[in-house]
Parts: C-alpha cells; structure tokens; sequence
C-alpha cells in the first residue's frame, strides 16, 4: 500500500517505542496502522513546510510546533499538548556520585575532571531544559565550562553509559530502559518549564482517517501504552 | 544466522529499499559522474573551477544542510522540484526516487574523483592512434578511454553504493523517515538508537548492512581485478 | 600522390621549418635522430596542429592556418605506424588489428585481414594482449593495424627499425606492393639509407628541423654528400631496369638497362617488369682493361663524366654507361694507380651478389614515375 | 561580506577549530593511508579482502555508529583509549584529537582509494627499471612511485580535508560538541538548524566552511596541475 | 667475464629452454623478433624468476632455483638499456642520468657524468622532460642513464635500433672501449650482424627459444648457414690483424694478417694496435689470375678449401690464405665458368673501401681472446 493511502505521522524520534505501541493498539479504530517517519522535531518541521505528505506532527518541543503554527501549516484547533516527561541527572552505573537534586547542590564538585553530557543545550530540547534547570536551581555558571552537548539526548546518555562522562541531564524515559547509567536524581518540575510533547494535524492533511487517528493517541487506552514507556500523559483522556 | 535475518517486514522492506536506493543512485550517477569527470580532467573553459568546487560541495558541506538544500531545491515546492513534477512527472520529495537522489548527490564527489583520476591517468597518446584509425572523438571515448578508465569506473561506483548504504543525514532531511518509502538502513538504525534498548536492533541491521555493501565490494573487486588483468599497461 | 608542405612548428628551442613537395608514390623523410622526422610525420597526420603554414595531399588541403582549415585527425583516413607501436592494450591483437575497419566504408576496404596477418606472421598472437608480446611483434602488429584501416595516405615512422633482417625482408616487398598496386600513397620516416633507397620514389632530407634537400630518389642517391657519412657506403646510383629474360641453369635473371644486361641473382617477375635497382658506389670497381677471369659477371662499359672527392681517402666516380650514371667509389690510391681522369674510357664492374634483396625491388611503372 | 564575517568568538573558535582538524586529520591520515592503498593495490595475503572492508567501513556505516564504535574503542573506558592515554599519554575523549580522529577515519576510505587508483595506474617496468640501477624496493617507492602518484595523493588529501570540513555524526557523536575543544563547523551548523530561525546563523557559517574548503580546493588543483606538467607521461 | 645459463622458463606458450657458457668480454643474443631474447635478458637482469635453473656471471650465483638462490634485482649491479627506452617521466633527463649514481658507492663510479653526454650528444637535453624527446633521444638518454650507473654488467637490448647510422657509429667504439679497457662484462642484444660482428667475442644464436649455436663470433659468423637467408650478405671472415703501418699520402692504413697486408681507410690507432675487419662475403671476388688495372687494392692469394652452396643461385668458397680464412659468395655461374675446384690456387679481391666502420672495429686485445 502507498504511504497515501494511510495517515502519515511525523514524530519526534524518541517517541519511537511509545508511538509504534500505541499506533499498534489503534489499528482497528483507525482501520489501517499508520506510517510513522521518526526524526528529529526540526527536521520535521521543515519537512512539513517542505510539502510533506504528512497528516499528523509529534514535536519534542514546543518551539517546532509554533514554528508550523505561525506558517498556518497546522490546524490550531487540533493541537494538543499530548505527554510530558521528566529530565533526570544519571551517572555510569558504576558511578559512587550520590547527590539530592536541589537549588545550589554542588554540581561541579560532582562533575570533577569529567564532563556533563546533556543535548545540545540551544538546539536540543533536553539539552535547554536542562540548562534551564540548572539555571533555576543556580548551578549553571559553574558547570557551563564542563558541559559536552550531544546531538540528541540518546547521544548525550551514551557517553555516560560509556563512562566518557561523569554525569549527565537526561530524559527519565531514557534513563530507566538504559542499564548502563544509575539515575542520580531528578530535576524538581518547576526547575524548568514543563516538558511537553504537542501533537497536531497538519493544514494540508486530507486523510480522513486522521480524525480517527489522532481521536485514538488521545485515549485513555493510548495513555496506559505511554505511561508505561515512562512518560507522563498530559491530554485529557476520552 | 538466524537473530541476524529475524527482521520485521519493516525492517526487510528498509533492507530491500537501501539495496534499492544505492543501486539506483550509483547507477543514474556514472553517466553524469564521466561526464563531470571528463568535463573536470579535459576541459579548459571558464568556470571549472566553480564546477569543481560544486561537485565537491556535498563533501563539504554538513550533510544535514545538503538535505535541506535538496529539500528547498527538490522539494515539491522548490523550483526544480516542481517543474520536474509538472513537466516529467518526476517526484522526488518524499519518495524513494529522492532517497536515491540524496545518496546519488551525496556520493557523487567520491564517484567523479575516482573516474577523473583514471581519466587523467589514460595515456592519450594510445586515444591519438585510434583517432589516426579514423575513430571520431566519441568512438575514441566509447572504444578506448572507457575500458581503459574501467578500475576507475568500479572504484567509482562502489563508492557511490557504499556511500548510498551509509547515508543518512541528507536522507532523512530532505525525504524523511517513512517505513516503506524512505526508511532505508540507516534511517532505521537511527531510530533504533534514539529509542531505549535499540541497540541490539541497530547491531542487527548495522550488520546486515556491512554484509551487503561487503559483497558489493568484493564483486567490485573481482569485477576491477579481471578487467585489470585483461590489460595489464602494454 | 602530391604531398606539398609549407609550415613552420615551434616546440620548445626545437623549429620545423619545412617547405618541400613531393609528386612520388613513397617519399621517404630521411635524418639524423631528432631532425624532426616524427614532428613532421604528427603533422601530416594531423596530430599536431602547426602554428602557420599549409599541407595538402593530392590537392586536398589538410591544413591551412591562414584559411583557419584543420581537417581532424579521424577525417584524414590516414594508416600511422607509430615509433613506439601504441597498441591498444585492452584489446586483443586481433581486436587491435580489426579496430581500423568500423570506421572505414566496407566499399573502400582493400587491405585483407588473412594476408596481412600471414604477411606479418603473426597468426599466432591473434588472442594475446600486447603486453605479452615482444619488442618486434608488437611493431609488426601496429603495422598490421594501419595496413588493414585500409588507408587512403599511409604514414610509417621508422616501422622496421625493431625487426630483424629475415622479417624486414619479407615486409618490404609487401610495402612496394601497397605503393604500386593499391596507389596509397606512403611517406615514410626511415634513417635506413637501404630502405630509403629501395622503396622511395621521392625523397626529402631533413637535418635540424629544415629541409636540406628534397628529390627523387636517384638523384638524391647519387649526391653522396647528403648521406651521412656512416651511410655513405650505402649511396650510388639507381637504376630503373626490366626483365629481360631469367637463366633457369644457373638461378639468375638478365635485367636490361641502358648501360648494358646486369645479371642479377633470379626474381619473381615476369619478362619486362620493371625492376629498381641500386648499385652502392662502394661496390663498384673499375678497370681500366676488361678484367678476365674474375668472378664478378656484370662489366659495363662506360667513360668517366665526374670525379668528386669523398670522404675519408675516397673519390667518387661517375661513369656514364649508355646514359645511365653508375656511381663507383674507390680510394685515392687506386685513382692514382690507375690514373683516372675525365673523359677516359672505362669497366665498372659489380659483383652480383651484390644484388641482394636491399637492393633490388619491384620497380616502379613507368609512368608513375617523376 | 562583512556580515560573513561578524561572528561570535566561539563561531570564530570554530572556524579555527575546523580547519585545524581537517588539517591534522589529512596529514595523520596520509602515512597510513598511503600503506593501506599500497597494501591493497600490490599486497597479496590472506585476509586482503577484510583489510578492504574495514577500510571501507566508515563510509558504509551511518556516521553515528562510526561514532559509537570510536567512542567504544577510544573513549576514555575502550581498549585502545586506555591503552593510548596510559602508555602515551594520548587522549581522544573530548578533546580536538578526538574530533581528528574521528573527521580522519571518515575520510580515510576516500584518501585510500584515491592513492589506490594511483598506485594502480604506475607503470611497474618504470619501478623495474629503478631496480635494475640499484633501487631497492624502498627507494623505488620514494623516488619512483611517490612521485608519480602524487596527483592521487594529493586528490586524496583533499578529498579527506573536504570530509573533514563537512563531518559532523560522527564527530559529535564521539567527542560531542564542546566549543573551544571539539565544536568544529559542522556541530556550529547543526546547532543553528536545530532552532527554529536559525538558517542564517547555518547559513553564513555553511558559506564560510565552503569559502575554506574552495581555496583548498584550488591550491590542489593548482598543485597538482603542476606536478602532473612537470611528468606529462612519457 | 664468465656467463653461464642454463634456464627453463614458460611464458603463455613461450618456452625459453637455454643452456650455455660464454666466456667471452661480450655476449651478443642474436636471433628473430620473437626468439626469447628480451625474456632470456630479462632472466640474467633478475626481473624474471625463472621456472627453473640457474645462472652464474664470473662465478657468482645469481640464480639457482635448486638452491632457492635469487639475488633481487637491485643488487646485480646492472645497467640495463631496455628495448623500451623506460625512462623516468617525472625527471629530467640529467635526473634520469644520476640516477643510478645515487646507488653506486662513490669508490666503483668509473662511469663519468660529462664523456658520456658528449658521447651520446644529449648535452642540450639535460633539463628536458623525457616526454619531450625524440624516439631516438630517449633511447640515448636510457643508455647513458645505464652506464653511468657504473655496472658490473651490462645488459643492452637492440640499444641502437632507434638510431641512424652516423650516431650508431659514434656510440659503438665507445661500447668496445667499455668492453676493452673497464672490462665490464656486456650482454648485447641485437639482431643485425654488422653489429654482432663488430662488436662481439661470443654470440649466441637463439631461436624459438632455444640455442642454435653459441660460440666464438669468429666461428659463428663463418657459418653462414646460421644466419638468416637475409643477413648472409653482411656474414663473412672475421679476421684479428695489427696496425702495421699508415699510408700518410693515401689516407690508408695497412694492417697486418697472416693472410697479407690489407689496405682500408685510415684508423686512428697506433701501430701495433689490434683491429677487428670483418670481410662481408659478398664483398669478396675470386680472381683465377692476379687481376691487373682495378681498382680494388686488395687482392690475398689462397687455396679453395671449401664450397658450399649457398642461398639461391650462390656459392660460398672457403679460401685459406695463409691460415687465414677468408669466405667469398660467388654466383653459381662464375663457379662455373671459373671452372673453380678445391685445393686450387686463387685470388680474393676485395675493394678498400668496403672495410666501413661497419666492418673495421677496435680489435679484442690479445690476452683476452677465446
Ligand atoms: N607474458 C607473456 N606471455 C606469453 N608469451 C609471451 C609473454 N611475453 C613474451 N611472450 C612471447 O615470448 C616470445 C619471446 O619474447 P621476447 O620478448 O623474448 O622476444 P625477442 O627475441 O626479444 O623479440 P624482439 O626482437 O621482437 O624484441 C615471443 O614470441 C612473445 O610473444
Ligand atoms: N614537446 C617538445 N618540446 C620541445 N622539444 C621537443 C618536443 N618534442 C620533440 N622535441 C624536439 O624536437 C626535435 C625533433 O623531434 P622528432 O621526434 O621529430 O625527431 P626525429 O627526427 O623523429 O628523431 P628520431 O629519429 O630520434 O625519432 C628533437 O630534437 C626533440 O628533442
Ligand atoms: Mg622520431
Ligand atoms: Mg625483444
């Protein structure tokens, strides 16, 4: 079957495992499973104002989705802020750093020698959530010098299950299907703004069946499949 | 064996579509790639230098911007995108037509440099006799400059397919990640490693992908090696 | 064949200056090693373009840079033997030898594959490539390859120089053939004094890039001093004869000449052929009495019309038998002995062995000469 | 153009940066590159079709893996990473040897295959007759073959310099992006294109990357046009 | 220098099989295109590994496939002019020149810089890239580059093949003076008598691979039936003689020979000097009485100790002129009217002037003979 045929979503590349569950779950209200291309938000993003051929946009952040909604490349009344997530501070799982994640907490003496590995902390959203964090919490000028940004944040938890890095800003959904890394801590909510997940259907979007779709990603059944990948589910279940 | 070749449909389709996408782009690359070659190693006209650093561009270039350039030239709404839509029917955004053509560009520099450095390696003294034969200059090409370029032509080629079976920045930018359409192998080991726990999956399919561009490679080989043999320099 | 060339070639410090022409069948570029005998055959050929000048083949204007004509290389339908062969190493010898024909129309094909594979013996290398061949075999089968384009002008740059004698022998007769069957038209590079002699109807020596002197061959021949003196000995004068009949007892053929019969060891031509011959100055002697019991069995009898010093401890001595010029060397001494001078009667007499396949060729008809 | 040029000291950093690692990653990579090509052009030995394949493999690979395997093996925890930093105090993690390393590996499939074609093309009876003067085998390649493939070393190094210029998943993946240390252009770039309104950020950095990798570009052709007129072959 | 080879090698269905032994200062490989004699000197270079067998020069092994002997190639210590002139693109001519020097230790250089660039005339050539030289400059350069490597053993094959006569003239005594006075063992390709003659103490005749004949020149070059039906003409007597003295007023030399004086253009050598002269056995006449008023001076009496029958309509004649052998072609005609028998008294006749420098070289010093 041509992609077409079917509801096309473009879907931030760490929503991989949740999506493709729930996608899955969905298959008989939807009628056909939809094809889902996962990358980055930005690259996404600029696909869809490129003319791509997709119905529905999963972004990481929320600054992608504005970026659309400005360009009237979304339907306003469609988006929705679909999940939430938490960023945490791991460390290899060999790691003896054990610290409470709070205002002023001595993150530099933690760091040591060694690098903080969080996302490209002006281009990746767990990276400026992170700063963020730090910033709020009053640590950030005395780790900035340290900090090693990663492409994305799977990169970022890669150099701390390596060992490369001595800590590292992650997502919690992340962290906890990575035997590699010990979470340290996570990050207080109001430390930074919140993390949202936005979803919408796109203004060129005819398939009829992504009513149906985007109806299903916002069931209560879709929201037991994302809690159990660790997210948080912020859509009001119907 | 077996964990290697237990794929899902998705997986085998994103197999099938690299093997695809790499033959195309190596294939629809030779005859723009000698005829750059030529044009690079023969010519003497204004503005080589500028084609020059044109081919080279993709290689320069971060392969992320090359996907984006493609993506406003070739996309639907780029210039070149549409008219080629309009005129030919020819559509490559979002297509595994564009795959090919972001492999094709990305690995069109290595290609053009392996053929332009057998080009200039020809002794054009042998290409002068066939022309005292009466050979005109397309058939001295045909029948003399092109099997004695062969190895170089393989080299190109190969590289080009290896390329192909690697790329992934400019793909996924500018045609995107779509199962059975635009995922190829490395747009799928991608997406494995962004999820937790991928990696067996990425092992899975970067090995699979290693032994294809492996028997690529040793068929170019034995493919240069007989070609080379038929006619060791006089 | 007309072959008129007016040009002017810069290459480095290196100048062709040359400007000759030349209405024979074969004309022979004859010089020392760098005179410019290749450049000047690359121009013929259109290999290398000239800075001024014109060439023009049989009234076809190949090149003329002030009417900014260049016929190209392939339009020229010319044969090149090259100095070093340029086989095609790709291809097979017999893909090497059949390369020619695609593009000659299948009407003006003359040259036959079989006879010229047989002629060069080289049927056994048909499927080698050239890397697998020898010095000689690789020329013999470049030569096969301008041979079977089947040519309208046929340029030949020192083809024989890598073969032996036997093979040279062999060739040569097959080259006179292509002159004055077929009428292709040959300029041939040769710094072979023999070779020139026996098959060039024309002659142009070139010596620093210019012409030194241009003719026909039996005149060129007979100015000895043109010949580098290494080659002199190879000089004299040629004849234009015809068979006159063959003496089957004892293998010989009778040639009639002006100057009287010459007895020559036996050819292959019918009664009246026309035959070439060359009788090198240094094997002629002169007697001033009919010599009796000698084994040299052509005596011709003549008077002396030149004495021209050679080099060396020589003198050059032109007896005119009948009207034809024989040229004889002998040493100063001699001359003394037998106190030559002009006017006097004399016997030149030449062995016939002497005539041997360097000198002896199928002459050119009649009236195709000069 | 004074726009092109009004940037931040770490865009500045950057640009120093970039050219400093694909310099040292094309000058490192020649010995190895010229052994390897070398090896694979004359060598006969078991195993000559892996040593192939490993060269090829970061061209096959997606960069990202390249990058996973460079930090496996070099990182500060992988074998050769710790044998290097214990025994010759070398360090790659997070420093700009890791980003030459990793722009070096890149672009080592395209430096070896150039040489490659070149040392392909020499005319042995040339080295024989070295030989026969009393060249040994070494001295023939230092006065003999080096010589006459240095029109492919030299497309060679600048294919290589070239990739290092664009390189950029593999890079960040291994030693990530640190400015001053391993933030090369391409990291600079991509952190642009990963926000919105970022292209003219992208983009001037990107005209800049091209601008360096266009005079490289005709140094080497000029060079190599001269060495290639000084032995037009024979 | 003493070579021996005795070799078994396949090449396609090329086989060389060949066993010999020359003790001679120089080996001359004389045979067809195509008889083994690259391939046979590319096995003594050592740039072939033979199938099988061995080869030794002056007692050294550089072969022994039994033994698994292989000297590499770079330490034979040879200068090796190949057939191809194989110079090195990338260098100037004088780089092509020193080359070699580079690798010889400064205490074994005999060869010197500036008498081997006059001697081959490429002194205005130095700077020039090869690819800018005429097919017989480049084959200059390759012999220089070769001997100013300083070898122990020279290896040429058809070095003078490219070249015209003249400059062949200059370069060959310098080969006989590299033979005679630094003793340097040659290996000498070619397949022209006049040179084989000249120039060599042994030859060995190849053919199809295989050893015809191998031995003194002396005796090979009076088995006329040995060489080709074409180069007969140049076979003959090869006959050792002194300068005894020169003939200021004529220009002459007189050697000395067992079989009597012989008068030829004047030498540049001293009394007492040896002389090799070749006598061409077509150049020689059989005289029954002593022929008087000719021009030919040099006339040696002698016995018929043999007739042979030649190619064609020929006759050879041993004639032993007072030990000396001397051959003479002859037609079958003369022989007949002649009425020539063995063990008759007759006359060779032969003109000064057919002893050229084709046939009058630098003779083998005495000690060194056989
Ligand atoms: N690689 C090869 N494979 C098969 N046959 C070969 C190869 N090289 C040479 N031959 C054959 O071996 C024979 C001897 O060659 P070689 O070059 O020794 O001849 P040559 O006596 O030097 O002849 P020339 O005078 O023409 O140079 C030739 O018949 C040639 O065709
Ligand atoms: N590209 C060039 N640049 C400068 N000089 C050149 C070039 N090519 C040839 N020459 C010179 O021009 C002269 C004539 O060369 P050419 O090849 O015509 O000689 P030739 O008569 O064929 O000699 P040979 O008998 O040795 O082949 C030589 O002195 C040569 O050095
Ligand atoms: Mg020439
Ligand atoms: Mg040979």
């Amino acid at each position: 079957a041509h992609a077409e045929d079917k509801v096309v979503v473009f879907a931030a590349a760490s929503l991989k495992d949740a999506l493709d569950a729930v996608n899955k779950a969905c298959e008989p209200e939807v009628g056909e499973a939809a094809t889902i291309s996962y990358a980055a938000s930005s690259a996404l993003a600029k696909q869809i104002e490129g003319g791509a051929p997709a119905d529905v946009f999963v972004s990481a952040d929320l600054d992608w989705m504005k970026y659309l909604s400005d360009k009237k490349l979304t339907k306003p009344d469609t988006e929705v802020k679909l999940l939430g997530n938490q960023i945490v501070l791991v460390a290899p799982k060999d790691s003896t750093v054990e610290t409470k994640v709070e205002k002023g907490f001595d993150l530099a003496k933690l760091t040591g020698d060694g690098k903080l590995a969080m996302g490209d902390f002006k281009a990746v959203p767990a990276g400026k959530y992170g700063k963020a964090a730090l910033e709020s919490l009053g640590v950030w000028s005395s780790v900035e010098g340290k900090v090693a940004q990663a492409e994305n944040v799977r990169a970022a938890l890669k150099l701390v299950s390596t060992g490369e890095a001595a800590l590292g800003i992650v997502y919690a959904t992340d962290a906890y299907a990575e035997k590699g890394v010990k979470v340290v801590g996570t990050f207080p909510e109001d430390s930074h703004p919140p993390i949202i997940y936005p979803i919408a259907q796109t203004a060129d979007s005819k398939d009829k069946d992504t009513a149906a779709f985007l109806k299903c990603v916002e069931s209560a059944k879709a929201a037991e499949l994302f809690k159990e990948q660790g997210f948080t589910v912020l859509a009001p279940s119907n | 064996m077996n964990w290697l070749l237990d794929l899902t449909p998705d997986e085998w389709n994103a197999v099938r579509l690299s093997i695809k996408v790499a033959t195309v782009a190596m294939i629809a690359s030779l005859p723009p790639g000698i005829l750059l070659a030529l044009l690079l190693a023969r010519g003497r006209f204004w503005g080589k230098t500028l084609l020059n650093g044109l081919v080279h561009l993709p290689l320069i270039l971060p392969p992320v911007v090359t996907g984006y350039l493609l993506l406003l030239t070739f996309g639907r709404r780029g210039p070149a995108g549409a008219f080629l839509a309009e005129h030919f029917g020819i559509i490559f955004s979002f297509r595994w037509t564009g795959a090919a053509l972001a492999c094709g560009v990305m690995g069109f520099p290595l290609m053009v440099r392996a053929i332009r450095l057998s080009i200039e390696a020809v002794d054009r003294r042998i290409e002068a006799a066939a022309g005292t034969l009466g050979a005109n200059p397309f058939w001295v090409f045909v029948t003399i400059t092109l099997p004695l370029i062969l190895p170089g032509l393989i080299a190109g080629a190969i590289l080009s397919f290896a390329k192909a079976m690697g790329e992934f920045g400019a793909t996924i930018t500018f045609v995107s990640n779509i199962p059975n359409e635009t995922q190829t192998l490395p747009s799928a080991i991608y997406t494995f490693t962004q999820v937790p726990g991928g990696d067996a999956g990425a092992l899975r399919l970067t090995l699979i992908s290693i032994v294809i561009s492996m028997v690529a490679l040793v068929a170019s080989e034995v493919l240069a090696r007989r070609v080379g043999h038929r006619m060791d320099i006089e | 064949m007309t072959l008129s060339v007016d040009i002017n070639h810069r290459l480095g410090d290196f100048a062709v200056e040359a400007k000759f022409a030349s209405a024979g069948r074969l004309t022979a570029l004859f010089g020392p090693s760098g005179s410019g005998k290749s450049t000047l055959i690359n121009l013929i050929a259109g290999l290398i373009r000239p800075d001024k000048g014109r060439i023009a083949v049989d009234g076809r204007m190949l090149v003329d840079t002030e009417a900014r004509t260049f016929v190209p290389l392939h339009k020229r339908r010319i044969g090149m033997v090259f100095q070093d062969a340029r086989l095609f190493p790709h291809m097979s010898v017999a893909g090497n030898l059949r390369y020619g024909r695609w593009f000659t129309p299948a009407s003006e094909r003359y040259a036959k594959m079989d006879a010229v594979v047989d002629l060069l013996g080289i049927g056994h290398l048909l499927d080698r490539r050239p890397a697998k061949l020898s010095g000689g075999e690789k020329q013999r089968v470049a030569i096969g390859r301008a041979l079977l384009a089947s040519p309208k002008l046929l340029l030949m740059d020192e083809p024989l120089a890598s073969l032996d004698e036997a093979r040279k022998a062999e060739i040569l007769p097959y080259i006179e053939r292509l002159r004055d069957e077929t009428k292709i038209p040959v300029v041939y590079v040769s710094h072979s004094v023999a070779e020139v002699a026996r098959l060039a109807s024309d002659v142009v020596v070139l010596s620093q890039g210019k012409v030194a002197a241009a003719g026909p061959t039996e005149s060129i021949m007979q100015r000895l001093d043109l010949l580098p003196a290494e080659e002199r000995g190879e000089g004299g004068a040629v004849l234009d004869t015809k068979v006159l009949r063959h003496d089957e007892a004892f293998g010989m053929t009778v040639l009639s000449s002006p100057a009287g019969e010459i007895r020559v060891p036996k050819l292959a031509m019918a009664a009246g052929a026309p035959v070439r011959i060359r009788i090198r100055a240094r094997d002629v002697m002169i007697a001033t009495e009919r010599p009796a019991g000698l084994s040299a069995l052509n005596i011709l009898a003549g008077t002396i019309t030149a004495v021209r010093p050679g080099i060396g401890p020589t003198v050059e001595i032109a007896i005119d038998c009948n009207g034809a010029i024989v040229l004889a060397r002998i040493t100063e001494q001699s001359k003394h002995t037998l106190r030559l001078a002009l006017g006097q009667q004399v016997f030149a007499v030449i062995k016939t062995v002497s005539f041997d396949s360097a000198t002896t060729g199928a002459g050119l008809p009649a009236e195709a000469d000069g």
